[in-house]
């Protein structure tokens, strides 16, 4: 075992951890003061329920063996559960570090991909329903999926699709999912006809700068030792975040006449979500590039959700889903094989499209069935009253802010 | 001319004012307000520290307006805060005895 | 007496204030709000919504004045509070049948 | 009818609104204020910058109420907001002219 | 000297070093806005003092050399003073990195610990006496501690207790301080007859979340490499804190009906307490047992402060006296000996038990002791008028929020 | 290349990154809640254009090459321009990591100089020249002086002077572009007159703990390895830090009678920024009379600009051109041979004296120059209609906050 490639696997599962805490910030800067805490939880619980199904049976399930239909590895198996036989070695997963760090790294992207997906459903949902959907999701979706494209899954080996850090296991992943609840909940009292307005965009801007700094973790992290592999994906990262948070406050300035730091923010985190798939098979100029493509069209497509009339509250699938898709098949093409050993190619970007299709067909399949057999058992979303008082004092019985005193 | 008050409830504030303005008023001021009334406020719990608060956040407005308009606004105010459960707020009305445009200094009712 | 309620620009606070001073006010009381009036909105804009909002932040203050010094209040706050341009504010005047100091019981003109 | 004005300070609120509870009062609404008076502001120091600041953190409460109750709601907020030091607040006794409860439109004393 | 445990070092001091700022921010959400600079300052000034006193004496104290009585160790000696023959090398310490990086991440560890005490007097202590009882604390009760436990002192050697990052040495000797103190100070005025709302409790989940991330230097960094052992201590830290911030919102729903947002940070840090003493020497399933124990047990105990009338404003008693004591307790029976060293039995429970009520004893008395001396000289409470007009303003001049213009 | 001094080169990066987010919240609160937005935005900004500046020519400029007048290396060339030819290698600067590790944590330094000059024009300058202003003075004044002190220019070969982590290429730099800049924007309305108050101190304390925090990244990383080297910078980091802060804390409440949080905060960025081009050239005690004298002559320095008369908003001249003078003059007599390879002498405070005045006025000046091109051009400041309203309506068309629903 490498001690540098442990140092800063180390360092990047605490990076990545931090990311859930940011997620939530920047979600809860954005919902009105009625709903912060509401918010904050549903991010934050993830930490919790999805740190106990992972060690139950979630890692287990995501890296330990294999279960195959025909040659296709579709999940793994029961192995690891209780993550018993863990141990100090690193024979488990091979690294230059010890298993239980790789078990930890996981561990932190199967907790930040549900809760991702609450930015869709805010001030609305309620709050047991969630913790159930994020058990679930994270057992029959989550699991399965990284399964796939990282545990020896036939994405992998079968359609040779590659995901650096997780564009399909993490963004698609959790936009389709978001979409799919969407669906289900229905919009928000109010939304198209009611001023909804952020409340605090200092904390939206505070959750994105420790996005951004947690996302070198999260993409450094990946290349899986302190090396030149773990250096370019750093870079790129940075400069996919940086170009598509200046040209979505370049296109606000050009459409609304206005630049905005929601918009930057915003951009920041589309140009974070695209380079991710891709940190580690493209140099800087495709990076920049990669960012550029993703400011411009997550920009665009937020306008998706008020042509089709869903309420995903805070654009999860306009920055996740659609900016996964960006770095999922802009990879293909752009990825150069001095960097991470893909080359770009036709081919290659036909088996990132088939590997973007089957996880969003996936995703959004089983996350409607699972939201929908939710609305009937137990109620997915919060009474009018609690949604008009706000979801903290009917929920959570707390209140964000008493500052008179 | 008459100062008319009302408490409403939050989510009830651009309702009443486009309301107000479609009938002709053309200022009005809102303020943040804790209400307590008859409808029963809430429990909150701080690490198992239950405290029973009365106050409900409502929305306090005002407008000025000329003895003719007043009905109108009271009326205006009634019909669209009201959602028939209890909460829904108070109107008084107050007298007034002038009123000063600072920009102009105009007085009475050219200066509302 | 006389309550004087005044709805100026958040920034003329501290000038109103010292000028009232200057006049022998003893007492005001101010409150953050958010008028609504001649004074156009702007426009806010939130990942691509636009938002007409017609509300600017005011600050209301309002003065409890005997009859005699309300005419000095009025002209006080219409002096500093102009600055020329719309959403300068406005004064009104209400009848007060009595006011209280509640450290001593004072009543009327003496508890102002 | 009567609107009873009062400035009291914040951590006096709560005992404020139980005591009128107790004296019958069904409804009063409380906002934050700034309050000039009396009182002695404080100096605040910014990077060596000091800054005098007159006003102090009040809670501005109304409470509609019948003319028979009036007398009994000042003399409770005078006793139970005074400590006896500067800066105990006033009260403020406004005529009202009619009072509409927008759930039900009850007018008058009925909608208080 | 090895560069990777070094690295792993170095960010171990920094994330360390956040958590004051970390808990600056949880304790800050939870106080009144008239009070929230005068919480934060008294975290903040931690940093400060605590410095200047390691730099000067508090180091040599702890870590150099050693002073008997009889056979045991019970401090150190100035051998460090000024730190000026501390060197480049790593032959103090003997460590796989510098003696400099040993020393500040020990430093770090002496700040945070007075820090924690704050919360127990918030609202109305008065600065400067909170100034010179952290620097009087800091050479009086935390060296000496240090030293028993980790700087060669008899807990290690002739109580044979162990302590993996801090459960005696930080938790229980804080809580343990907070008691004295607050019995000393008295309750807040309006204790148990005024509603007292935390401010603004996305502040505080901010700072859970810092604490959180932070909390892996702090065990993580506790193996002293980047290593399996150092994995397995961050694994653990991961587990106690989900399993027990899940737990007492449980505890909550069960309860109150609501599970609350102050709650799953209050839980996550009682599970992060518990960990600490344990850290390296317990596995995957033990930490899930600390967790839920710590989650259960210090949501119980949050009712002391009512029952027995101290007025603990932060609950440092209920999260950190208690839950260090869980720790320290629960190793001697599920630590395993692969893990750390530490075989889990009846006995080493015993040695555990003993080395708490040492530490307990002596950092109550010492620090009833010197609040008592502290406020017959100088006074220890802020006058009744600053206490009601708030701390900000009478003692800092100051106001936290300027919101309106 | 050592994968330790891989991970702690890239845990650096990550820190220094953090800064800027830092940075905006330190200086965001600090302004009225009507120019938040404009605030972080004008620090966030950086993140993006900065970047893109850097990729394109920046890092060729400052890193690449050498372009001389007779000896004097004074810029570097566009061989690296699009770091096209970056790869993967550490060939380029032959350190024990990759390149493309070394460009990123030089591209963060290159982030945060113009991000410090923001707090000099606050609530007053356009967003658009601001952008205007960054590109431009990232090219003109960053890279070259950069280039004269770490990328093989003249300051470093025929001056003589060392510049450890950035008190010439980064604070002095910063501090003297800021004070060009103000002298040309002029000052806010109502400055002296009216009562400028910071909106959320809470805010400032968090960035100023960030800020701490990421700093052991600058300095920590500075050492270019984890090391012993890198050990001691981070250990008189932290006393520099510390000590600055309770000196200023004791300097107000001996002035002012009491000692306030944002003094606190505002003591630790001076100490930083002091300690900064010391860091790795002096021990313990130096650093604690660096800090020491930072505490005291910044403290004082912030009547400056009262004295002057100019509107340094948030003090980036007291602080950082002040601070940063005191660390490079400081480090000429107090370095000593073993820490860092320099010994402090009289010759040595010449040459370091001599390299302060040139970054000094060489920035200073070509700053005046660029403002006031921009001004003629674009024009530098807001309408008075726009600043009175506030910038974050005016220029971005956002609130910062809407607490009431
Ligand atoms: N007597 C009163 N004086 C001042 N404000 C009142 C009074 N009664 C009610 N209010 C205000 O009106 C709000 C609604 O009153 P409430 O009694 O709860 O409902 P309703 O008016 O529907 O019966 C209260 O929250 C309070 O702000
Ligand atoms: N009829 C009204 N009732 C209550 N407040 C009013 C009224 N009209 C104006 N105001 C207050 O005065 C402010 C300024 O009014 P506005 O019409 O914009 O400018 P001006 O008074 O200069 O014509 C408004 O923002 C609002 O707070
Ligand atoms: N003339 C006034 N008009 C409006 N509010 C007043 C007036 N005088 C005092 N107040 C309010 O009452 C508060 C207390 O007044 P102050 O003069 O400080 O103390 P006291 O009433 O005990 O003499 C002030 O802070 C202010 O809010």
């Amino acid at each position: 075992m490498d001690s540098g490639d442990t140092a800063w696997l180390l360092t990047s599962c605490a990076l990545v951890l931090l990311m859930t805490p940011g997620l939530a910030f920047f979600y809860g800067g954005m919902v009105r003061s009625k709903n912060v805490l509401g918010m904050l939880m549903k991010n934050y619980i993830a930490m919790g329920v999805v740190t106990i199904v992972w060690v139950l049976v979630g890692a287990s399930l995501a890296f330990s063996g294999s279960t195959s239909i025909g040659d296709y590895s579709v999940i793994g198996d029961f192995g690891l559960w209780g993550l018993k036989d863990l141990g100090l070695s690193n024979e488990l997963f091979g690294m230059s570090y010890p298993d239980n760090v790789h078990i930890s790294f996981q561990l932190m992207f199967a907790i930040i991909t549900p809760a991702l997906i609450a930015g869709a459903i805010a001030e609305r949902m309620k709050f047991t329903a969630w913790v159930a959907f994020v058990a679930l999701w994270s057992i029959l979706v989550y699991s399965p999926v990284a399964h796939w494209v990282w545990g020896g899954g036939f994405i992998a080996e079968q359609v040779g699709a590659v995901d650096f850090a997780g564009g399909l296991v993490v963004h698609i992943n959790a936009g389709a999912a978001a979409l799919a609840l969407v669906m289900v909940l229905g919009p928000r009292l109010g939304f198209r006809r009611e001023v909804i307005r952020p409340h605090s965009l200092p904390l939206t801007l505070l959750g994105a700068g420790l996005l951004w700094f947690g996302w070198f973790g999260f993409n450094g992290g990946s290349a899986f030792a302190a090396d030149e592999f773990a250096g370019n994906a750093f870079l790129t990262t940075q400069i996919a975040a940086a170009v598509a948070a200046t040209v979505w406050v370049l296109a606000e300035a050009f459409t609304h006449g206005k630049p905005t730091a929601l918009g930057f923010a915003s951009g920041a985190i589309a140009g974070l979500v695209a380079i991710t798939p891709a940190a580690g098979f493209v140099g800087p100029l495709g990076s920049l590039a990669i960012g550029a493509a993703a400011g411009l069209i997550c920009f665009w497509a937020l306008r998706l959700k008020f042509m089709l009339n869903f309420d995903d509250s805070l654009d999860v699938v306009a920055v996740h889903l659609v900016g996964g898709i960006i770095g999922a098949l802009l990879l293909g093409l752009l990825a150069e094989e001095a960097y991470g050993g893909v080359a770009g190619s036709v081919e290659q970007l036909g088996r990132q499209a088939l590997s973007v299709v089957i996880a969003l067909t996936y995703s959004f399949a089983v996350s409607w069935l699972l939201a929908k057999a939710l609305d009937v058992t137990m109620g997915l979303r919060a009474s009018e009253v609690d949604e008009r008082g706000g979801l903290d004092l009917a929920l959570h019985g707390e209140q964000s802010y008493a500052l008179s005193e | 001319m008459k100062l008319v008050i009302a408490y409403i409830a939050p989510f009830k504030l651009d309702e009443v004012r486009d309301a107000l303005k479609e009938a002709g008023v053309t200022g009005l001021t809102a303020i943040a307000a804790q209400g307590f009334g008859r409808q029963s406020g809430h429990t909150e719990t701080y690490r198992g520290a239950e405290y029973e608060v009365d106050m409900v956040p409502k929305v306090r407005i005002e407008v000025l307006v000329d003895d003719t308009l007043a009905p109108t606004v009271i009326s205006t105010i009634e019909t669209t805060a009201r959602t028939g459960s209890i909460g829904d707020g108070k109107i008084a009305v107050l007298p007034v005895e002038d009123v000063i445009r600072i920009r102009t200094g105009e007085r009475g009712r050219d200066a509302i």
